[in-house]
């Protein structure tokens, strides 16, 4: 890209703690099986000083029920029905180490605060956030980047659905507590931010503090190019970063070129749209058709100077107009640039006659409901005015493919105030001193650490740590007295006993296994086989203790039947010695041994 | 809930811990500052690790006065603000919270704002835990005058005391001539999901009703649906913080609305064709709840130069046979005695246990099902305005539907 | 109900009003006898309208001695007569209702009389309602002994204070190896209606598990059909006369009883290996029902040389600003506050509105959702048995389940 | 019947008051609308002095499970959730009315007892009752019937069905206010009890007391023909209990004979049922089939003595066995006396074989569940052997056909105790005085006093008292000034209107109808014409008013016609006057007038 230079990018890092809740006592986890239902609408103190934050306020003009589904994991607290309780003590604490492996200062008070989220993800109208630590900074290959701050919020409610006339929330997962890390835009580019992220993220997974799953981590990636900061929500697969961050740069330059060529000639108010559903009364159009029988009307308007450039090539003005229209339930629209098509020609002629579009104007059909049209509209000219004057500043988010999508304009300040139900936290020295000692390693640190401690390859001690087997491993060795068995067992034996068995196997079934393998007598030697032959084929311990291949000869035994294969075999050497014993004996035995054993007996 | 009314605002430019950063001071302390920084945050500074670069003070935003009367096309209302966090509006700049002065409030946030023509009227703001008699009898007069020029009341009213004020109402109203309808927010009015629009909604449906008692209008459930209508008298607060929180103890709720309108479900008593206000209140009243350590002379206390003591006993209207004497004797001294029970569901009925019998030929006077809280607002009625010959009756006699003959084992929640 | 001990049958043949009668003589005062007919009818009739023809004193029916111990093949479960109407029966001849002596009223009527070997002990009655510490120290003790040689223990008690009495063995039992398990009835036992046997049949199902608290086992609804267990730190009387009168506050039953079995529906503790009983009491506690109209005289008094006050404050947990001062006061003098919520249903939460801050600013420390009762009863133990450095923290912890974390707004009655 | 001498025959008359119910403040009225279900037991306190009532005893033998259905009209006290409140002043102050009606001594007290009834009638296991009054008679065309007492009480549920595991009662009926009226066994005839219920009960129809419908007055008939008394319950149909009284009394007298023939053979202890299914198991009796199939058990037992007396002529002993038997959830039996029959043949043989009866022995089969059968055996025993040693004292009650069936043994005293959950009520002279003003009449002073002052007909005056018209007719005296008018209006109209129209009329509307016909001019003679069109034809006032032939000519104007007829009609004469202004004028008008005003205008 040519404008890389100018290309700012920041990230955001979500990771959820597990435990309880931040500010209750429901755990984070919870089986998902519906308990009640509730119904709500949140609204907006209006009449104030008119400064309330735009995204809220915008939200507010989408105003619809939410309906939220309450699991076990759910209290009154989670529903809106009681104030919240204490702040969970561990989650402080872990945010706190957590800032400090990332080199912040910590605040000396943890002042919780609402932000104002009126999409209904919050069934209070806001989510607590409190900044734990600010100005750290993140060693990476590339530089440092900068820790602007780390905040511990609660999550939010996990969209179940979103129609017309209501949204519907799962509330298993609001109030989980989240550690949110937010960098300054000093990020390179797309495999920069997703080092960045992935470092960052492994501070809370790597000691087992995040919770397990896809969602445990999330993404929001901050992106400018010069035309305002665009942040994007909802990464939550590492891999999306990539994508998005190139769509979004694509998207930039080439709205960047739509206004260089068409911001003179545009005029808002020529979008306005007229009702043609008379048209459209016996139109072939399944899409249109559908839309009239649910009681909707069609509208159309001129799209002024922009013909060529909602569909065409790089240029999708069309799609920018499209995600408005969803927003508000509408549907997309169908657009001069792609006209004929889904059904509409017949009706295009009487269209054109009724807009008299210019010779540059575009024009689009929408079906939608009567009372939302002017609102929707309204939206189209203002987001239109932005984009050509480019000012791409908002909040988007992003898809499975990695297309990114306008979801609202950028939250402000204003919707910040202290939440005064929960009573600020001092952070004294003790806690201080109580959050060093649990301060995060990185992992290039734990990972030297356990490599230097037990003589492993990296490679290992890098499996070792990122699948969570550190304390396994450690045990293990103590049983072992073998760091590489003990690594071998956990990174090659378990994916294979995985692999064959119908149930994949825990560490801490393996290690409780090595110790019965131990007391009933099986030898290092036979552990892995003795371990496959429970764990895979289901032989019980009763059963591995009498298996004579897994059983060491004793040295008194050996020297007996090396005693005996002398008296009676005379073409004994050292040569043959081992095949010998073999020979006659199942058990495992140490050939060292034998060979000592045997040169000692010749000796005599 | 912050509660403030200084409307400068203070703009800082600090270091803290190496950090440069500005914002606005949302409040101090002797030890900390309490800023809101330019992307929103807040901190709590202490002020010896603070390092002010500059300091600035400015005006804040005017208050743009909503006008005092908004003509709808309805019936004229008048909406009284006592006190209580339903009545406030928040500062999201700093987080205060105001009291409300106009109507304004309201708009784009209930559904039926523009069906009714509205007067706001602020009385200087009592926390509901706060309120006494005297407050009682400035909201009372406040009504009144209210009544007087308009077809029905909405009383904003903070929830923890709001039935004891209902009660209170409820006995000084001798006639109404339209609803008198008290209602509060259980999720304070600083929060986009307070349950304070959706109880104003529906109270100003109920008070253009032709309903001629005093009554509370709350949340039926958790939902954001459904807003009961209760009788005051035969209503107690049942739970700390929920919005369904209040309920009618032994009987079904009078009505309900929802979006589809009103459900009376009740019969009830319909306005007067005027008003007549009794506004005295007797303060020398009391209320003793009984429990097993309670001791004779905490007790004595407690009924001494008392006109009338309203005993919530245990089970069917019991206290410890231990007091017996001493009512005998303080009732023999002109005290009287009223017994209620402290099961709140359900009547007292003295005839069933000795100790009930006891406590009857000892004087006591058993009041059914009234309530222990309305029995003691109503005991301050009734003694400040019926003779010493009629109190007991009065006391007995079921005035404003606070005693109930009959409680049906079917229908609505009853225990 | 009548209780009578007397024994004897004074039998009459008297005119009255002209008709001849014969019958035997049920009670006398100074006015009327009340006489049972021969042919069964009962007539009250005054002194001076009687005519006495022939009066015989006949000594009464003999009581046929009960054994006390009845070997069922089951487990041994000591049943505990503390009083109340359940451990009562009735004399159909004169209507007078006197305490059980053995535990063959049961047979017949519980279905699983067979199915346990049961010892009775009766201590000297005591009405529910006049029940104070010394007597559940006293039912403490039996309960202790009752545990050492038996399976399980089920304490009969009147309904009125059952509930502070579960509270209080609860307290007090630090360990106990087995449950013990109050029940009572709320349709007396001189009715065939009586709730009692149903109740009786469950709590001895409940005293033969593993469980390790100190519960209430009563009617769960109308029918008699099941029958609940409730934790005794979170159960209150909640009617007066019903027979599901017993709730449990803020979460669900922990298990129920019917010809089915026995349900669990909750975690619980289960029974320790031995027993521990700390049966010291701190009398010096007192409880204080905050109203509107109490006033500082009052609230002083009932503070006054207590080591202990627990308020029942409004909503989250208030009293009136105007107690703040003799608040801060009586604190600073030693005297602790606790808070609980007169809502009955739900926590305090005193960070929430400025009078919480004040009150916890003054000294008042708040109990979560305890219940007021329980919170007065722990006092008593918690005072007697701790040091005084120790009895907020003792007084905050959860020690019996009686503090509930979380709140769920599903499943059971919520409100 | 030669035994007529012996017979003595008492009633009880039980009369439901109207209003509120007796202990609560639920009307007696309510719609008959399901609103919770309620499931109960009853229990008596056994381990007593052993003497409980044996009536009791008796019930809890047959122990089962009661259910409740709660009506619009039950409350808590009803379902026995709450204790009584105060007793119902009205229904108190008229069962003291009532009382000094049949001549008592009112007592100084009413002190409510409990009555044990333990069959589920009852939600509390006893009925309330008190004694009003006593000593008092009823004057009856065959002389005094003395009244033992005069009690108020409550009424009992209604029972919807019996099975064996449960009955089920309707709770609507339960606390209505009942007084019961018992007289002295003075009744000579089944015509006599006829003519003495009647009375007593028209004692609180008249004066509107008693409810309206079927079950409002219901008697107990007890009889006796010295044998021990049988109280024979729910006869509700006056015409009942002459059939009944019948059947009781053939009945003592064939039971007389047949104790005569075999009481000296009859050994109880040969009654012992022995289990015969195996017999019974390819059975063609479809009786027993279908019993099989429900898991129950044959039975066989010898039945001594008593060949030819189970169903003989007038012998009857089977139906009394059977009577217990039904009880007891295990139908009836199948007796040696009408077998072979319902299907059981080839069974006769291998049972006789099993029984070896004696030769005057019978035996009888029993289909019934194993845990009953000890139970039904030894009930059979005691009641075969009262019933041969001629006790046949006992409850009873009366099928809709008048046969009387066996229903428990007779209640004893023991089984009233005081009702301490009410104050006894002090019944002084304020209360005497006040009840003294509302005594009410019996019906032949009543017709008496209505003949004298109206100088209407003894039946006139009747018809009117006891269809509850004479409100009705006294106002509607009042309006047209005749009362022979008002009767044949009431008593012959409104039949009359009823039987043409398609709703009855009731005489309220009559009443307003006059008004309302009177106001518009309608005169006296026209009235019954009016009223027929009105409610018959639906004629509206303002068509009716119209009407010329309910509308009177006045006195001029008949004058003004007279005059003309003179002077046009020269052969107008006294005799033709009458028909020649009927052939001018369709209004009604007084032919005494017209005659009085031709002879004036004549003699002119």
């Amino acid at each position: 890209m040519s404008n890389e230079r100018k290309q700012k990018i920041g990230l955001e890092v979500h990771i959820q703690l597990q435990g309880e809740k931040l500010f209750c006592r429901c755990p984070t986890e919870s089986s998902y099986e519906l308990k009640e239902v509730v119904e709500r609408s949140l609204r907006l103190s209006s009449g104030e000083t008119g400064k309330f934050d735009q995204a809220a306020k915008y939200e507010t003009q989408r105003s619809r029920g939410f309906i939220y589904h309450l699991h076990g994991n759910n209290c009154l607290v989670d529903v809106d029905e009681e104030p919240p309780h204490d702040v969970n003590n561990q989650a402080l604490e872990r945010s706190i180490a957590l800032s400090m492996s990332l080199n912040c200062s910590i605040v000396d008070y943890a002042t919780f605060m609402r932000k104002i989220v009126i999409d209904g993800s919050n069934t209070t109208g806001f989510q607590r956030t409190a900044i734990i630590g600010f100005g750290g900074f993140l060693e990476t290959s590339r530089g440092k980047v900068r820790i602007s701050t780390v905040c511990l919020e609660e999550d939010a409610a996990r969209k179940l659905s979103d129609n017309a006339g209501a949204a519907t929330y799962s509330l298993e997962r609001l109030g989980i507590p989240l550690v949110e890390i937010s960098t300054e835009p000093d990020i390179i580019d797309a495999a920069h931010a997703i080092e960045t992220a992935e470092k960052i993220g492994k501070l809370a997974l790597l000691p087992g503090w995040a919770r397990k799953g896809a969602e445990a981590i999330r993404q929001d990636v901050n992106f400018s190019s010069g035309f305002g900061r665009v942040e994007i929500k909802g990464v939550q697969k590492i891999s999306l970063i990539e994508t998005c961050l190139d769509y979004e740069s694509r998207r930039h330059s080439t709205l960047a070129e739509i206004s260089s060529k068409i911001k003179s000639g545009f005029d808002p108010e020529k979008i306005h749209f007229i009702d043609v559903t008379g048209i459209f009364e016996d139109t072939k159009s399944k899409i249109i058709l559908s839309g009239l029988r649910s009681g909707n009307k069609v509208y159309a308007t001129v799209l002024p100077s922009m013909k060529g450039y909602l569909k065409n090539g790089n240029y999708r003005l069309g799609a920018e107009i499209a995600d408005i229209t969803r927003l508000y339930g509408a549907g997309g629209i169908m657009h001069s640039d792609e006209l004929p098509g889904y059904g509409v020609e017949k009706e295009i002629t009487p269209i054109i006659s009724i807009l008299k579009p210019n010779k540059n104007d575009a024009f689009a059909i929408l079906v939608s409901g009567e009372e939302k049209i002017q609102i929707i509209a309204e939206e189209i000219r203002n987001r239109i005015s932005r984009i050509l004057s480019l000012d791409l500043s908002e909040t988007r988010f992003v898809d499975d493919s990695g297309i990114t999508h306008y979801l609202r304009p950028l939250p402000g300040r204003e919707r910040m105030y202290p939440e005064t139900d929960v009573a600020t936290v001092p952070i004294g020295s003790s806690i201080i001193e109580q959050c060093k000692k649990i301060v995060p390693k990185s992992e290039d640190q734990m990972i030297a650490d356990l490599t230097k401690a037990y003589a492993i390859s990296k490679q290992d001690a890098t499996s070792i740590i990122n699948k969570g087997f550190t304390d396994s491993f450690k045990k293990l060795t103590e049983l072992t007295g073998d760091a590489r068995l003990s690594s071998r067992i956990l990174n090659q034996l378990i994916p294979e006993i995985t692999k064959k068995g119908s149930t994949p196997v825990l560490p801490g079934a393996v290690v409780e296994a090595v110790e019965m393998s131990f007391s009933i007598g099986i030898v290092s030697s036979g552990l892995e086989r003795a371990l496959l032959r429970h764990f895979v084929d289901g032989v019980s311990f009763a059963d591995l203790s009498g298996m004579p291949d897994l059983q060491a000869v004793s040295h008194n035994e050996l020297e007996k039947i090396i005693k005996d294969l002398i008296s009676n075999e005379n073409d004994v050497t050292m040569a043959n010695l081992i095949p010998r014993i073999k020979a006659r004996e199942n058990r495992i035995f140490d050939p060292k041994d034998a060979v000592n054993i045997f040169k000692m007996l010749s000796q005599k | 809930m912050v509660r403030s009314k200084h409307n400068s605002v203070t703009r800082l430019k600090f270091t803290y811990k190496g950090s440069e950063f500005e914002g606005v001071l949302i409040a101090e302390d002797r030890d900390t500052y309490l800023v809101k920084l330019s992307n929103g945050y807040n901190l709590t500074i202490p002020r010896d690790s603070i390092n002010i670069l500059d300091r600035n003070e400015l005006s804040g935003p005017e208050q743009s006065e909503s006008e005092r009367i908004l003509s709808g096309k309805g019936k004229k209302i008048t909406l009284i603000g006592s006190g209580g966090t339903i009545a406030s509006r928040v500062d999201y700049s700093t987080g205060a919270v105001k009291p409300v002065d106009g109507t304004e409030f309201l708009r784009g946030n209930i559904s039926n704002f523009e069906h009714f023509e509205l007067e706001l009227k602020i009385l200087p703001p009592v926390f509901s835990e706060d309120m006494t008699a005297l407050n009682w009898q400035t909201i009372a007069r406040s009504v009144h005058a209210g009544l007087k020029d308009s077809e029905g009341v909405v009383v904003m009213h903070g929830t923890d005391t709001m039935a004891y004020t209902a009660s209170a109402l409820a006995f000084m109203f001798e006639k109404q001539s339209g609803p008198i309808i008290l209602t509060g927010s259980q999720r304070s009015s600083d929060r986009p999901s307070s349950d304070a629009f959706l109880n104003i909604e529906g109270s100003l449906e109920f008070a253009s009703t032709d309903l001629g008692e005093v009554c509370i209008a709350m949340h039926k459930g958790l939902s954001d649906t459904t807003i009961n209508l209760l009788r005051g008298v035969r209503t107690r607060k049942m739970h700390s913080s929920r919005r369904d929180a209040f309920k009618s103890i032994g009987g079904p709720e009078l009505a309900e609305y929802s979006k589809g309108g009103i459900k009376f479900k009740e019969s009830y008593k319909e306005r007067d064709d005027s008003n007549e206000l009794r506004d005295k209140l007797e303060s020398r009243v009391s209320l003793i709840y009984f429990n097993p350590i309670l001791t004779n002379e905490d007790f004595e206390t407690l009924a001494f130069n008392k006109r009338a003591v309203v005993l919530a006993g245990t089970g069917l209207g019991h206290v410890s046979n231990r007091f017996v004497p001493t009512i005998r004797q303080l009732s023999k001294s002109g005290i009287k005695f009223y017994m209620t029970t402290q099961c709140i569901y359900g009547s007292v009925n003295m005839n069933v246990y000795s100790t009930g019998r006891e406590l009857i030929s000892a004087g006591v006077i058993p009041l059914g099902n009234m309530l222990s809280e309305v029995a003691l607002v109503k005991s301050m009625f009734v003694f400040a305005n019926y003779d010493p010959d009629e109190v007991d009756r009065k006391m007995k006699e079921n005035l404003r539907g606070e005693i109930m003959d009959r409680e049906v084992p079917f229908g609505g929640e009853t225990t």
